[in-house]
């Protein structure tokens, strides 16, 4: 079996990521890498069989919450602040306590995979079963999405619109501006950030060099 | 030898106290935002591995009796990981009002600022 | 037959993961940024295409053989151009192409 | 200064086909991975990559803000108004039986009805999102 070995694989490789963002104080660097943890994640959930949750998650992760993450970086600062010396000793206790519990609790849950488990005997057993007659499409997962459970992804698709809102209330939306009055003001989408010089010139505070800025 | 058959929960919630850990012990907000959703995603793997099912396939229904994963995960997750980064973007737009408003992400500097009010 | 594709599958995966390795050490070792560029771009085309015509060979005449010849035409179009993207950002960015500076000095800068 | 030629052009080849696989993502949903908010992610993915290398005010032209907030609307909107459809034809809330003479061909029009709205909803609501971070003046 192939499968636990690249499941381990690219589990190993987002341990390693998430340690780097911890130790990470260039942002756009954590920005980078919060996206290639998000890639992994989809190719966990591919080997998990989890094949329209990998699809979101990769275009979602590795997509929009990069770009959103970017453009916060470019109106915020670069870099984080220094840190004081020192072990943080709090931060340390209430997260190994934390996962101490978490970990305490997993011990009851059954193995790995294991068709027999609680959660495979109740109502998704019912869907793979009788989907293909009551719905009739191939896909379980659409059709519990949209029929099964419509209410459920009602709700989602409200508090999306919400989420939209509550974003444009708060930073407002830029309308369009005539043609000629661009022609002042070059920058590109991201404050002229599009293709972003990767590392060693990062001693700017702020990267969307507006004194650079030529014809776009 | 219980310890190993459950290695992906494990890992699941080691990577989510990290992220924990980037939430609570640093002060850029930016950070803890990515810190957040780091701990997000591994919730999301926890979820997806209770899924898993050993020899099973994607639950797209075709002819012959196969075994399936369990799609019941995948909906909730689906539409958990589009609200996330919705949800996302709202923490991000209030990073972008709060450094506009006191000129700095820094957690600390804040607090600061807001005492000597 | 069968045995003919397979082989010709398992060489093609070879040849893939030797130049995925390859690419990989060279990241690691190389020792400027625009080195390291070409290592990846080159992990990017030379190791994903020989693996992606061997699943091909494997798929046979079907819909997904017309999928994987998708993935590969996108993929031959984006990876040239990522690198491209990259080396231009990194000159305009101040990395200096020629090494002429110590070249351990200015990647290394984060924490 | 920096003009992205190759970038501008590689990406004028393929943000049709990006689209393209987003629209087939949304409607092929029902016999593959798939469905409103993968296929939503995509199209407004596609857009985002246009603005990004042609900028944002050639994008506002193309797709207007106030145009998107009213098809973020419309998207749930569709979607509640399947629900209240099935009602008023009396049964409950979301029963996509009510839609045909039999059950599936009511629930694939159903599906297809409600995966749209959330299609549409997703698209409106990330491109909105993306307008309102990249209209903020950045550095103030």
């Amino acid at each position: 079996m192939i499968e636990p070995v690249i499941d381990i694989l690219l589990l190993a490789f987002m341990i390693v990521i998430a340690l780097a963002v911890v130790r990470m104080r260039d942002l756009f660097g954590v920005a980078m890498l919060f996206s290639l943890f998000s890639l992994l994640s989809a190719g966990v959930f591919t080997v998990m069989d989890a094949a329209d949750v990998a699809f979101t998650e990769a275009a979602v992760g590795a997509g929009i919450s990069t770009i959103l993450m970017l453009a916060t970086l470019t109106r915020t600062a670069r870099r984080e602040r220094p840190r004081a010396k020192g072990v943080p000793i709090l931060p340390l206790t209430v997260v190994f306590i934390t996962g101490a519990l978490l970990v305490f609790g997993t011990s009851d849950l059954p193995r790995l995979g294991d068709p027999d488990a609680p959660i495979h005997q109740h109502v998704a057993d019912r869907y793979l079963q009788r989907s293909g007659e009551e719905i009739g499409i191939p896909n379980v997962v659409t059709s519990v999405l949209a029929s099964y459970r419509g209410y459920d992804t009602l709700g989602e698709t409200a508090v999306i619109f919400t989420a939209g809102i509550a974003v444009i209330a708060l930073l407002g939306l830029r309308r369009r501006r005539p043609r000629q009055e661009r022609k002042t003001d070059g920058r590109d989408a991201l404050g002229e950030t599009t293709v972003m010089p990767t590392a060693g010139m990062a001693d700017e505070r702020v990267p969307g060099r507006p004194e650079k800025g030529g014809d776009g | 030898m219980r310890f190993f058959e459950l290695y992906n929960y494990q890992i699941a919630i080691f990577l989510a106290m990290i992220g924990f850990y980037v939430l609570v012990s640093r002060g850029n907000l930016v950070k803890k935002v990515a810190g957040l959703s780091m701990f997000q995603t591994s919730v999301f793997i926890l979820y997806i591995s209770m899924g898993f099912v050993q020899g099973g396939t994607v639950p797209i229904l075709v002819d012959g009796g196969r075994i399936y994963s369990n799609p019941l995960p995948h909906v909730l997750i689906l539409t958990a990981i589009v609200v996330g980064v919705a949800t996302m973007a709202v923490a991000l737009a209030l990073v972008i009002r709060i450094k506009e408003a006191y000129d700095t992400v820094e957690e600390d500097e804040i607090h600061e600022q807001d005492r000597s009010f | 037959m069968e045995a003919v594709l397979d082989i010709l599958s398992w060489i093609l995966i070879v040849i893939g993961g030797t130049f995925g390795i390859i690419g990989g050490l060279g990241i690691v070792r190389l020792p400027t940024f625009f080195t390291r560029i070409h290592a990846a771009g080159m992990t990017e085309t030379m190791c994903a295409a020989p693996i992606v015509l061997a699943m091909m060979l494997q798929a046979g005449w079907s819909l997904v053989t017309f999928k994987l010849a998708a993935i590969l035409l996108f993929l031959f179009l984006t990876s040239p151009t990522s690198s491209h993207a990259l080396a231009k950002a990194a000159l305009h960015g101040g990395v200096d192409p020629m090494a002429t500076r110590d070249p351990e000095e200015p990647e290394e800068a984060e924490g | 200064m920096l003009h992205h030629t190759v970038l501008r052009v590689v990406s004028k080849l393929l943000i049709p086909v990006i689209m393209l696989f987003a629209l087939y993502v949304q409607f092929h949903g029902d016999y593959s991975p798939g469905g409103g908010f993968q296929a939503g992610v995509i199209f407004a993915a596609a857009i985002i990559l246009y603005a990004l290398l042609f900028g944002l005010d050639n994008t506002l032209e193309v797709l207007p803000p106030d145009l998107l907030q009213w098809t973020a609307a419309l998207g749930v909107l569709i979607f509640a108004g399947v629900g209240i459809d099935t009602v008023l034809m009396g049964g409950n809330f979301l029963d996509y039986n009510r839609l045909a003479a039999d059950g599936p061909a009511g629930q694939h029009l159903g599906i297809f009805l409600v995966e749209l709205g959330v299609g549409i909803t997703v698209t409106s609501v990330m491109l909105l999102l993306y307008y309102a971070f990249a209209g903020r003046n950045p550095g103030k």
